[in-house]
C-alpha cells in the first residue's frame, strides 16, 4: 500500500521526509509538502492525505469546527521564534507595539505571540499583524514589507544567517511551554484501520528518533528535498526538538492551549477531546519501544 | 399574476431544495467539513452588525467590504485611465499600432494570475500588488475593446462627417469616440468583472483588511462559515457593480439597439 | 487664371472636364471612368443612369470630395474641388446616420459642426425636420426608424447644411416599392421649393424619367458618357401615360445598345 | 516586403527597447529583485532541457507543463460536457430554464478564485481543487453563450424548416445546433482562455507538479528567474491552445462571416 | 364529408372559405383578416395586392401553416391544412437561408431531410442548381452571394423539395430594380416549365401584373378581399405597353378607392 503523509515545508517538520528508510515490506511513502499548518490539516480531514504533521493550533481549529481531525502522536517541540530586523528599534516583545507583525493565521505560533503580548499587558490590536506565510517571512523582512515576523523554523535560522534579522525572543515562557507539531490522522481511519496508524506510528518514531540523533542527515534532507540554506539549517536545528510522543505534559500543555484560544475567541467551544486525542498508538508504540 | 407565481415557485425550488440538502447533510452530525446553512445565516449576521459573537471579526463587513470596492475601483480607474487613451492611439494612429500592438499581443496570453508572484516581488507583498493585479486583469479587456471599437467605426460615417464639414482635427470627438462607446463599455463591464475575480487573489497574501483578506484568514482558522459569508458578499458587490455599469451604459448608450 | 474660364465658370455651378479615374485592384489597374464631361447649371435636377460598375458612383464620389481624379478637372463655380465640402452635400443609399444621435440632432449636426449658433442650428432643425415630416419622431435614434424614415433624416441633414448641390448615390435603392414612390414625391417638392442643384443615381429608368431634367446615360468598361438628353414632359409625371412610356423606351434601348 | 520589413522593425522595437532596460536596470547590480533577461533565458533553457545548473528544477519544464494542460483541458472538457447539454436544455425547455436559470444566475457574480478556499475544503487540497476551478472558471462562459447561442436562433429559421418537411423531433439537430454553433464557440474559447487563468490560483497549494506549483514553489525560494520563466511558459501554451480552438472554430465555422 | 366538398375540392388545389384572423396585441384584439373567401387552381399564378397591413402575409402564413385561422376552413385538395409541409413551399423576403450549408445543400435540405436516397438528393440539388443559375457557386455559403443570388437558392429549395404551391411572400421586395427584373423574368420561365401553383404577394402594382394570372386585392381595417380579377395579356408583357397601363391605372383606381 502507498501512504501518503502531509509534512509542512519546515526544518521541525522533517521527521516525514525520512519515513522512507522505515517503511515496512510492502508499504511505500509519498511526502507533500504543505504551505501552511492548516492546509496540512484539511488535507488530513478531507482524505487529501492519510496522516499529517502540522502544528496543534490547526488541529484544535478544525476539531473546534466538528472536523474530523484525531491527533495520534506528536511531532515536534519549539521551532519558532520572533524576529526583528537587526537595524531596527525592535529589541523586546513591548517594541512591537505598533509595529508591522508577520503572522500566520491558524498557526501554532499566533496564540504563543498572542499570549506573549497578554503577559506584557497588550493585545493583538496594540500592533499591526500581517499576514505572510512562513516562506515569505523573511523575504519580507528583507524587502522591508514588516518589521517584525513570528516565524518557524527556518526562517528565523535564514534571517540571522543572512544578517537581516535578529530573535527577540523564543516565546516559550507561557503555561504552553515548547508545544508545537503533532502527529494526525482523520478519525475514520483510526476506527477503521487502526493497523495502519499502528504501522505508521513505528515508522514515525523511528524516523524521529533517526533524525534526532543524525542532525547532518536532516540537514541535508532539508537541502535536498526542500530546497532550504544549509548555512541556516545549523542555526535553525539548534530551536527544534523533534519527538513523537503524546507525553501526558503535552496533552496538558494541548488543554491549556485549547483554553488560551478560546479565551482569544480563536474557537468557540473546546474540542470534543475524547475525539481529538487518541492516545491508544502512541501509548502501544512507547510500551513496544520499552 | 399566476403565471408569474409559477415562475417565482420554479425558481426558488431549486435553491431551496439545495439549502434543505445543505442543512440535513450538515446539521446536528457529529463531524462535517461545512456549516450547516443556518450558521452562515448567523455568521454573515454577526459579520454585518455584529451583536452574535462580538469576536475578532463582528461587525467588520463594512470596513472588509470598503477596502475591497475601494481596490477594484481603484485599479479599475487606473486601468481605464491606461487603457482608454492607448487603445484609442494604437487604434487610430498607425505608427503607434504598429510600435505597440505586437509587444502587447505577446504579453496578453500571460495570466493575470501568474502575474501575482512578480507582482508580490516587485511591489510587496501587500495592498499594492492586490492594486496592481487588479490594474492588469481590468487592463487588458479594456484595451482590447477600445482599439477594436476605434478600429471598426464604419468608414461612411467618416465621408458623412467630412461632407458635413467636420474638421479633421474634429473627427475625433464627433464621429470616432461615439462611434467606439458601445464596444468601450463592453470593455469597461468584462474589465470590471475581472477585477472581482482578480481582487480575491490579490488580498490573498500580505492585506489586512478585504473581502479576499478575510475569506483567507478564515480559511486558515477553520472558519469555514466566514469563508462562505465573504463568498456571498463578494458575488453580491460584483453583481451590484456589474449591475451599475450596465445601468450606467443603458443610459449612455440609450440610441445602440444592443444596450439601449 | 484666364479669362475665359471665369466666365464659362459663372454660369455653371458643377464643370468636370476631361475627367479619367483609374483604380488599381490586385494590383490590375481599373478604369473606372474615361473622359468624362459634364457640365451642371444651377437648379438642373440631373439623373445618372447606367448598369452596374459603369462609374457612376465613382463620378459622384469625386464631385463630393471623397476620391481625386487622376486626370481631367472638377470644378465648383470655378473653384477647383479637392476635399469633402458642406457646400455638396451627399445622401448615401446607406443613409450614413450618426447612429448615437437623436433625429434632430443628426439634421442639425452640419450647423453645429460648423460652429453655428444654439439658436440658429435650433431653427434650422426644426424647419429641415418638419419639412421631411418627421417632426414625431425629432427625438427618435436612426435604429428605431424604417428605412424610408432614415433617408428622409439624410436629406434633411444636407438641406439643413446649406448644400448647394446634393449629390444622391441611389438613395432610394434599398426602399420598398411604395416607400419609394413617396419619397420621389416628397423630394420633387423639396426640390421645386428650394431650387437645389440635384445629381441623383439610379439604374432604374423610370425613376430617372420620373425625375429629371436631363438624364446622363453612362455605359461601362470603362465608363463613359453616352448620352446626355433633355427630358421636357410637364410635372408631375405619370408612368402610365404614353410619352413617358415612349421615353422608357428609348431610354431603354440607349442604355441596351451600349451593353 | 520594405513595408513589410518596416513593420517588424517597429514591432520589435518596444520588446527590444524594454530588454535593454531590463538588462541596463538589473544586471550587474549588487541588489536587484528581479534577475537579468540573460539569466532568465538561461533558466528557462534549464528547466526546459537542464545542463545548466542541474538541480531539482532541471529538465523538469516538460513534467510540470504537461501537469497543467492535462489540469487544464481536463477539466474544461468536463466543464463543456456538463455546460453544452445544460445550456442547451436550459435555453430550449422553458421548464428547465424556470427551474435552473435563477440559480446559475445567482450563483455567476461569486468569482471563481474566490471558491478556491470553499474547493480545498470539499475536494481536498490538491490536484482535485485545481481540477475542480479550472472546470467552474470555464463552465459559465461555456454555458452563458450556449444559452444565448441557442435562444437566439432566428425564428425565421424554424419556419424554413418545417416547411421544408423537417420533423419536430429533428428540428434541434437540424437547425437549433448548427446556428447555436458560433455562439458555442465563442463560449469554449472564452472558457479556455479562463481555465488558465484558474489553473495558476488552482496550483498555489498542495500541487507538486504543475506550471503554477513551480511559479508558487520558486517565489518562496526567491528564484525569481524560475517565476518569470514559468510565466512565460504559461502565456506560450495559452497562447497555443487559444491558436487551436480558433483554427477549429475557423474550420467548423467556415460559413460565419465572422469566423470563416 | 359531404359528396359536394369533394368534388369542389378537386377542383381547386387551395380553397379558402370565410377565413378570419384575430391576433391580440397588447391586450386590445386584432382583426388581420375577415371572412376572406379564395379558390385556387392548380398551376395559376395569383398575385395578391394591397396597402401595408391588409394581411397578405397573415393569409399566406395560414396557408403556408405557420398561423391557425380564428374562424373559416383552408384545405389543399380537399384535406384541412393544419401543420407547415413541404408540400407547400415558402419563399421568404429574408430568404430564410441555412446560414451554415452551401448553396447546393440548402437546396438539398428539403429532400435530404425527408430521408431520400443520397443518389436521388444530388441529381435534384444538381438540377435545381442549375435551374436558377447558381451553377458556379454551388459550394459557395450564404453570406457570400448577393441579395438576388440568395432569393434564386429561396426558390430552388422550395422547387427541390416538390412543392406543388408556392408561396411568395414580397420575394422580391428587398432587391434593386435591376436585380428584381431578372428575377421576374426568370420566375416566369420557370413557371411556364414547371406549371407549379403561385401565391407572390408583392404591394406593387407593375410587379403583380406583369407576373400574374390573377390579381386579388386586398384593402385594410379590417383586411378583407375587395377584387379578384383575370389578367389576359399575352406574356411576356411590356410595362410600356398602353394596355398595360390601362390596367395599371385599373388597379390603382382599385386600391384607391378602399384607401
Ligand atoms: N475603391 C475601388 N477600388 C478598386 N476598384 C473600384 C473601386 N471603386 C470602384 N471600383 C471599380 O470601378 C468601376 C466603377 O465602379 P462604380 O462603383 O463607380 O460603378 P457604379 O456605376 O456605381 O455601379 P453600381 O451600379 O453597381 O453601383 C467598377 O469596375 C468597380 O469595380
Ligand atoms: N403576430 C402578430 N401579432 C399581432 N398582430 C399581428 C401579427 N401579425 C400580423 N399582425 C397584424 O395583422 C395585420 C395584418 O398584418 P400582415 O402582416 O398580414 O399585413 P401585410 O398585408 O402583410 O402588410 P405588409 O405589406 O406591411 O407586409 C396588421 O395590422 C398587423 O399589425
Ligand atoms: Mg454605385
Ligand atoms: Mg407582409
Amino acid at each position: 500500500t502507498r501512504v501518503r503523509m502531509g509534512a509542512l515545508r519546515l526544518i521541525h517538520s522533517i521527521t516525514p521526509f525520512f519515513y522512507e528508510r522505515f517503511m515496512p515490506e510492502g508499504m511505500t511513502v509519498e511526502v507533500i509538502p504543505f504551505e501552511s499548518p492548516t492546509e496540512g490539516k484539511n488535507a488530513v480531514v478531507t482524505r487529501s492525505v492519510d496522516f499529517g504533521a502540522f502544528g496543534i493550533a490547526a488541529g484544535i481549529l478544525g476539531s473546534a469546527a466538528r472536523e474530523p481531525v484525531v491527533v495520534i502522536g506528536s511531532c515536534c517541540d519549539k521551532g519558532m521564534a520572533v524576529v526583528a530586523r537587526k537595524d531596527g528599534p525592535i529589541n523586546t516583545l513591548t517594541d512591537l507595539r505598533g509595529r508591522r507583525v508577520g503572522i500566520w493565521p491558524g498557526s501554532t505560533q499566533e496564540v504563543f505571540i498572542r499570549e506573549r503580548l497578554r503577559m506584557e499587558g497588550m493585545t493583538i490590536r496594540d500592533i499591526q499583524s500581517i499576514r505572510v506565510s512562513f516562506s515569505e517571512m523573511h523575504a519580507a523582512l528583507a524587502r522591508g514589507d514588516i518589521d517584525a515576523y513570528v516565524g518557524a523554523e527556518p526562517g528565523p535560522g535564514i534571517s540571522v544567517t543572512s544578517g537581516i534579522g535578529k530573535i527577540v525572543e523564543f516565546p516559550y515562557s507561557t503555561a504552553m511551554g515548547t508545544l508545537n507539531m503533532i502527529f494526525a490522522a482523520h478519525h475514520e481511519t483510526t476506527q477503521r484501520n487502526p493497523q495502519l496508524c499502528a504501522a505508521m506510528m513505528r515508522v514515525h518514531r523511528r524516523a524521529s528518533e533517526y533524525a534526532t540523533l543524525n542532525r547532518a542527515a536532516a540537514i541535508e534532507m532539508a537541502v535536498q528535498r526542500l530546497g532550504m540554506n544549509r548555512a541556516a539549517l545549523e542555526v535553525s536545528i539548534e530551536n527544534v526538538e523533534l519527538n513523537w510522543r503524546m507525553t501526558p505534559a503535552m496533552i496538558e500543555r494541548s488543554r491549556t492551549y485549547a483554553q488560551h484560544m478560546q479565551e482569544l475567541q480563536q474557537i468557540r467551544q473546546q474540542p470534543d477531546f475524547n475525539v481529538f486525542f487518541n492516545t491508544r498508538f502512541s501509548d502501544d508504540e512507547a510500551r513496544a519501544a520499552a | 399574476m399566476p403565471v408569474r407565481g409559477r415562475a417565482l415557485g420554479l425558481a426558488l425550488a431549486a435553491p431551496l431544495i439545495f439549502l434543505a440538502f445543505w442543512h440535513l447533510s450538515t446539521a446536528g452530525r457529529s463531524f462535517s467539513l461545512i456549516p450547516p446553512p443556518l450558521e452562515v445565516g448567523r455568521q454573515l449576521w454577526d459579520l454585518a452588525f455584529g451583536g452574535v459573537w462580538d469576536d475578532l471579526y463582528s461587525a467588520t463587513l463594512p470596513e472588509h467590504a470598503l477596502a475591497s470596492v475601494g481596490r477594484v475601483y481603484g485599479g479599475f480607474l487606473l486601468a481605464a485611465a491606461l487603457a482608454l487613451p492607448l487603445g484609442m492611439l494604437i487604434g487610430r494612429v498607425a505608427l503607434v499600432r504598429s510600435l505597440l500592438d505586437p509587444t502587447l499581443q505577446l504579453l496578453r496570453p500571460i495570466p493575470v494570475t501568474a502575474w501575482l508572484p512578480l507582482a508580490m516581488i516587485v511591489f510587496g507583498i501587500g495592498p499594492r500588488s492586490a492594486f496592481f493585479l487588479v490594474f492588469l486583469g481590468a487592463f487588458y479587456p479594456i484595451l482590447v475593446n477600445t482599439i477594436f471599437g476605434v478600429r471598426s467605426v464604419d468608414g461612411r460615417l467618416f465621408e458623412a462627417a467630412a461632407m458635413l464639414g467636420v474638421s479633421p482635427s474634429a473627427v475625433f470627438w464627433k464621429v470616432v469616440l461615439p462611434a467606439a462607446l458601445p464596444s468601450i463599455f463592453t470593455g469597461l463591464r468584462l474589465g470590471l468583472g475581472f477585477a472581482w475575480v482578480v481582487i480575491v487573489v490579490g488580498e490573498m497574501t500580505g492585506v489586512q483588511t478585504g473581502l479576499g483578506a478575510i475569506i483567507m484568514e478564515a480559511r486558515q482558522l477553520s472558519r469555514t462559515e466566514i469563508v462562505i459569508s465573504g463568498m456571498v458578499v463578494i458575488g453580491l458587490l460584483g453583481f451590484l457593480s456589474d449591475a451599475l455599469v450596465q445601468a450606467l451604459g443603458r443610459r449612455l448608450l440609450r440610441w445602440s439597439p444592443q444596450h439601449g | 487664371m484666364a479669362d475665359g474660364m471665369i466666365t464659362s465658370a459663372a454660369l455653371n455651378i458643377l464643370d468636370i472636364t476631361g475627367v479619367t479615374k483609374r483604380f488599381s485592384f490586385n494590383g490590375e489597374p481599373i478604369v473606372a471612368l474615361e473622359g468624362a464631361n459634364l457640365t451642371v447649371r444651377k437648379g438642373e435636377f440631373v439623373c445618372l443612369i447606367g448598369p452596374s460598375g459603369c462609374g457612376k458612383s465613382t463620378l459622384l464620389r469625386m464631385i463630393a470630395g471623397f476620391e481625386t481624379p487622376s486626370e481631367g478637372r472638377l470644378s465648383m463655380w470655378g473653384a477647383p474641388v479637392s476635399v469633402p465640402g458642406p457646400d455638396r452635400g451627399m445622401v448615401f443609399q446607406d443613409y450614413g446616420l450618426f447612429p448615437w444621435l437623436s433625429v434632430a440632432r443628426n439634421v442639425g449636426f452640419g450647423p453645429a459642426a460648423r460652429g453655428r449658433p444654439r439658436a440658429e442650428v435650433e431653427a434650422t432643425t426644426k424647419r429641415f425636420v418638419d419639412m421631411v415630416g418627421l417632426t414625431r419622431f425629432a427625438d427618435a435614434y436612426p435604429h428605431q426608424l424604417s428605412g424610408g424614415m432614415k433617408q428622409r433624416v439624410a436629406i434633411a441633414r444636407v438641406l439643413a447644411n446649406e448644400a448647394e448641390v446634393v449629390l444622391m448615390d441611389e438613395p432610394f435603392g434599398a426602399l420598398d416599392a411604395m416607400t419609394r414612390e413617396n419619397l420621389q414625391r416628397e423630394l420633387l417638392e423639396i426640390w421645386e421649393r428650394t431650387r437645389l442643384t440635384v445629381l441623383f443615381v439610379t439604374h432604374a429608368i423610370e425613376e430617372a424619367i420620373l425625375l429629371a431634367d436631363r438624364i446622363v446615360v453612362m455605359s461601362p468598361g470603362p465608363g463613359r458618357i453616352v448620352a446626355d438628353e433633355r427630358v421636357s414632359l410637364p410635372r408631375p409625371r405619370d408612368p402610365t401615360d404614353p410619352e413617358f412610356n415612349a421615353l422608357r423606351r428609348r431610354f431603354s434601348a440607349l442604355l441596351g445598345s451600349h451593353h
